[in-house]
């Protein structure tokens, strides 16, 4: 039976539910417990699971992060939140050159099951050093799961799966979803490796996720009435990608616009693009193109940030170039 | 250190030495941060500011205090909380109201907002938001100093939070190995966000970490400006004298939440209603008056000219440009030289 | 008139050169001085500059990299090392968040003329924690310029341009090419900004960079010999892009395989291949195709790390598959 | 510090309390680590170890002392230059050797080399060669056994070096505001690399650096195992019985170069050969000379064992298997649960 809730609801009810299922399970990060999370995710959790298992930490990022390693390497299952992933800078050593490789480097041996949540992206007028997009970063690391839930049901649901997972796992909230409003089932799948078909089209596929999926919706609509049917597909799982459902519907439709809000250059959409190019060059009508964020720091300026970040208008734009072959 | 002390010093003691117009023209200051933030937080309410918003009020000393003893060619490196700074530094008030509004008369030309001002004539190298993150360019601007034989000094501002950054550790140790002109000003507001330093720090005296790294370090009342100016003075003649840096705690606390979207779920009305009884504007003001330098009249009309500066920046803000979009990119990279 | 010298005397030549030159000029990082460089790089130099402008520091490269933006700041030129890419993560925020942004977010005010030199890449032997590639993650950052010098005369000359930038560069070395001979002009042209046809060839665009450069020019040797002649182009600026030279390129050859050390997935090759995709779609004969790490942590044991890294032999395979159609 | 002092406690005080067996297994414990490290820098010149190597050789008596002090369950977190801490906690010559040489056999697969050894069965958590990078997880062991309310403590080793690093602090600090059951074993070698740390440390005194984090730091002569035994015993227990983590600076020296790549400009060969005067192994066996423990004939014993071992310890590396190529992703991922 589907209950409607926020993105933030939908966070605060995962990270409850796991605290309660499962003693092994601890929160900790930068004012989680007292503050009640900086984006209020946490808000009540230090009342009812305590201060041991919700720990609001010191600013020490490489340090608590570390210490989610260490506490995964003895049989607990830390969730640690970084504030936002623009903090994560702070903690990259740890994340890259520890977590992701201990397995493999110590010949099997040692696991880490390590949970790390954060917020990311632009447009609430944060400014340069908290708007980053850094997903893509992350997804480039071997040994790691990169999760952008889009969705309140994904919020609520793919921590469980998450948690499943003997690995770590990276989950990236985008900052404009936690208002959002959506409808949930407790008992969904959560499958967290699949990406998903958010809105089925003939015409192009649009791939995206996180943040930009409402934007891609929105711009779907928009071409919908002028007689395009887009395909949009949430990615949903960063790293490993489901490949095969992208290149799925690429094979249907003949074109495809990637979304993603990091900077152009080297962003996730360009390794879309170019596995696109490798296995499903011959199904094109058209090259992909891709809709990313000026090549800029984020500017505060609210005009100046809209300029910045990939807008619905900017996705329309480009289908529509493309479906008229000036692609 | 987490109650504020009941009684502080009588004013007469806290007034030895300065002229009536430099004890008013502290006082002016405290006022000026005050009210602007005061209205910075009404615009905020009313859509003319946008993002994160972190007000200082409560903290007004330190920032007057510890520019006073600052010279024009000196070096300031901010964190996210900073409009004190900005404004005790000698910024305009225009030219940091615009920039909250991200209007192009801003001293960032509006793309930095409250967290990121910046202006170079007054050697204000910003506003930083990554916590800690202006500790190392601090070093950085101290050792250009020395390499040039420059005689200033870079005072950089942090908050107790800050303290529990690596990069803390890593910039007192390499400022103090090489003896860099450097004043780390460290704001014990005792709270990291919604974190009490008790739950922050294993050691809660910050003043005392400085032996980690063999140089002095002082904790000052940061709610009174003439004590902060006056260990501020000597901390940065010592500096400039070569001694290489120093670290000073100021004891302060922050009234106001710390950003606009706080409930302050972690601290009582008690606690907060308590510090207040320790104003450093009433501090200040209340000496003064007991040493019959301060009445009505001399305080409303420091607080109307206050008052119209803040009117002119506002209006100043609203009327300013909006930066081109066309300009978007410009600036990511410098015109190259050559 | 062309002197012989190796890539390491190459790259101390240039620093001495830059020290001798402008006196604003200084270098710091790990083991500099005394040590002479973990690479040997820097040999000789604290005793012809003393330990004024030639800076041993502690273990701290967080402070470091970010003492360098504040002595670029304060007038002076900092020359950074930072002993390899690996540890550059731990000052990666300040890099990513302060010395890339700090122009733009200031209004264009305050510019930071920092450069930092790092080794980079495997084939050591010296396992997951020391042999990362980590360019293509740099070559994300507006406001930066990301050099990868990959001959010996690139060492010697690439310094002088970077040192005329006024904003930051980041010059990657790869820990292999150190001990390489070469032939240097001392006075040749130093646009650290255009790629290099290395070898010119009618039949495949082969793109590269760095330490894959020799791999490649190698495997171009073994294509001509079986009639294949690819032509070799050397990216050597990462950002910005030389784009015009290598899609001129595959506008002729009408056919491309980008070689990078780094991870298959995010790697600066799918970059390259979604901007061909992009540019010259229409000009392709067969799909873009990558050769790059194997997603692993690098292994120490040596016919691991041989399997793991991109050789010679794989470029020939994917080469000859494409001209063969398979592609 | 930067000399080492010129004369040590007589034997018998070293000797206190241990029967000879004990002793001579001490002795014998550094014996095998030396002899091993000279066979892999042996193996290296011969091409069969490769990589990065760096040898613990003078430093013994850590390794030794300190793993005395900790029972199996204890966790371990080391460095890079740890084949003594991989041998002195137990972990087989065979296994560490065949690591060095790369084979399947070897403690990580052979993935690691010299600097990630990896056994958990004997909860040695690497070989980290981040320098660093372990203390965050070391804290975050000691974590886990106190929310699992095991008995463990968790013994974290790094150098002098490491100590300019920002997690350091970090480190230390949460583990004291939290109270957690770490002992951080400081290997002061007087060098990071081929920087003294009277030029990387501002404050050279590290057993000082405690105090900046309110928990109880003490420095030990790191030449003498049964001081430093006696030490990590007294430190672990505190430890143990719940009183927060412990800073141990256990003062030693490397006899040999950074790594087999280092000239060793940085510091003269008397500097070297006065602290050889205070070799680790010449230390204790001089005592039990002195104390009628230990002849030729004895010692002749202890070498030819320890010899005997690593002779096999060679031989099992060289008999062992390669990890077929096929299987180099294994293990990037573990197999998932459910
Ligand atoms: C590295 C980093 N981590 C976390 C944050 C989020 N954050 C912003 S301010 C703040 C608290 C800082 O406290 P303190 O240094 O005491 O300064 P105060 O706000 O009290 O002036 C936090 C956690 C940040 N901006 N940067
Ligand atoms: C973060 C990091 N920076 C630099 C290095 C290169 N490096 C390896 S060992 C070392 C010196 C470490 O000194 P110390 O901690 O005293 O340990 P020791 O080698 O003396 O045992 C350096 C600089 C590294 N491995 N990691
Ligand atoms: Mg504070
Ligand atoms: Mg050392």
């Amino acid at each position: 039976m589907p209950t409607t809730m926020t993105y933030r609801e939908a966070v605060r009810a995962a990270l409850a539910e796991a605290l309660r299922s499962d003693e092994r399970v601890l929160l900790m990060g930068e004012d989680v417990g007292r503050y009640g999370g900086a984006f209020a995710c946490s808000r009540g959790l230090l009342e009812e699971f305590g201060p041991e298992r919700v720990r609001d930490t010191p600013l020490s990022e490489a340090t608590f992060v570390g210490a989610g390693i260490g506490a995964a390497l003895g049989g607990m299952r830390p969730i640690v939140e970084i504030m936002t992933c623009n903090f994560a800078l702070l903690a990259l050593d740890q994340i890259v050159n520890h977590a992701a490789i201990m397995r493999h480097m110590s010949g099997g041996q040692f696991s880490v099951p390590l949970v790390i949540r954060m917020a990311s992206g632009g447009g609430r007028r944060v400014a340069a050093q908290h708007s980053n997009s850094f997903e893509g970063w992350f997804a480039r690391l071997p040994g790691v799961t990169v999760l952008a839930p889009a969705t309140v049901q994904d919020a609520r649901t793919m921590l469980r799966g998450a948690l499943r997972e003997p690995d770590p796992v990276l989950i990236f909230e985008h900052i404009l979803l936690y208002p959002v409003q959506g409808e949930v089932d407790e008992q969904a799948d959560t499958d967290i490796r699949r990406a998903a078909v958010r809105r089925p089209g003939r015409d192009v596929s649009l791939i995206t996720y996180g943040g930009s999926l409402p934007k891609t919706l929105a711009a779907a609509e928009q071409l919908a009435a002028e007689g395009i049917e887009a395909e949009v597909i949430d990615l949903r799982c960063l790293r490993p990608l489901d490949t095969e459902l992208f290149l799925d519907s690429v094979r249907r439709t003949h074109r495809a616009v990637v979304v993603d809000e990091a900077w152009y250059t080297g962003s996730l959409a360009a390794e879309i693009s170019a596995l696109i190019m490798e296995r499903a060059f011959y199904d094109l009508d058209a090259p992909v193109a891709r809709v990313c964020s000026a090549e800029v720091p984020l500017p505060y300026a609210g005009h100046l940030e809209d300029a910045a970040l990939p807008q619905a208008a900017a996705i329309e734009r480009t289908v529509k170039e493309m479906m008229a072959g000036h692609g | 250190m987490s109650a504020p002390e009941a009684t502080h010093r009588p004013g007469q003691a806290l007034l030895s030495g300065l002229p009536r117009e430099a004890l008013l023209e502290r006082l002016r200051e405290m006022l000026r941060i005050r009210r602007f933030e005061e209205r910075c937080a009404e615009l905020y309410t009313q859509g003319k500011i946008h993002g994160f918003l972190h007000l200082c009020i409560g903290e007004e000393a330190v920032a007057v205090g510890a520019m006073r003893a600052l010279r024009p060619e000196d070096n300031v490196v901010s964190t996210y909380r900073e409009h004190g700074h900005a404004l005790a530094r000698g910024i305009s008030a225009a030219a940091v109201m615009a920039e909250m509004f991200g209007k192009a008369n801003g001293c960032s030309r509006g793309r930095g907002g409250s967290m990121h001002l910046f202006d170079a004539q007054h050697r204000f190298f910003g506003g930083h938001a990554i916590v800690g993150g202006g500790l190392p360019i601090a070093v950085g601007l101290a050792l250009a100093a020395r390499m040039r034989q420059e005689a200033r000094v870079t005072c950089c501002f942090f908050g107790d939070g800050a303290v529990a950054e690596g990069v803390f550790h890593e910039s007192l140790n390499l400022a103090a190995l090489w003896r860099l002109p450097v004043l780390f000003l460290c704001e014990n507001n005792l709270y990291a966000m919604g974190t009490h330093i008790t739950r922050h720090q294993s050691q809660i005296d910050i003043a005392r970490k400085a032996a980690a790294y063999g140089l002095p370090g002082q904790a000052v009342d940061g709610m009174a400006v003439l004590e902060v100016e006056e260990a501020a003075r000597a901390a940065v003649a010592a500096v400039r004298a070569g001694e290489g840096p120093r670290l000073l705690e100021a004891r302060t606390y922050r009234f106001r939440a710390h950003s606009m979207y706080d409930p302050e779920l972690y601290r009582s009305r008690e606690e907060v209603a308590q510090w207040k009884q320790r104003d450093p504007i009433d501090l200040l003001a209340g000496a003064l008056r007991q040493a019959d330098l301060l009445d009505d009249a001399a305080l409303a009309q420091l607080e109307g000219e206050v008052a119209a500066e803040i009117d002119l920046a506002v209006a100043a803000a609203e009327a300013g440009p909006w930066e081109p979009v066309q300009d978007l990119l410009k600036d990511v990279h410098s015109p190259r030289f050559a």
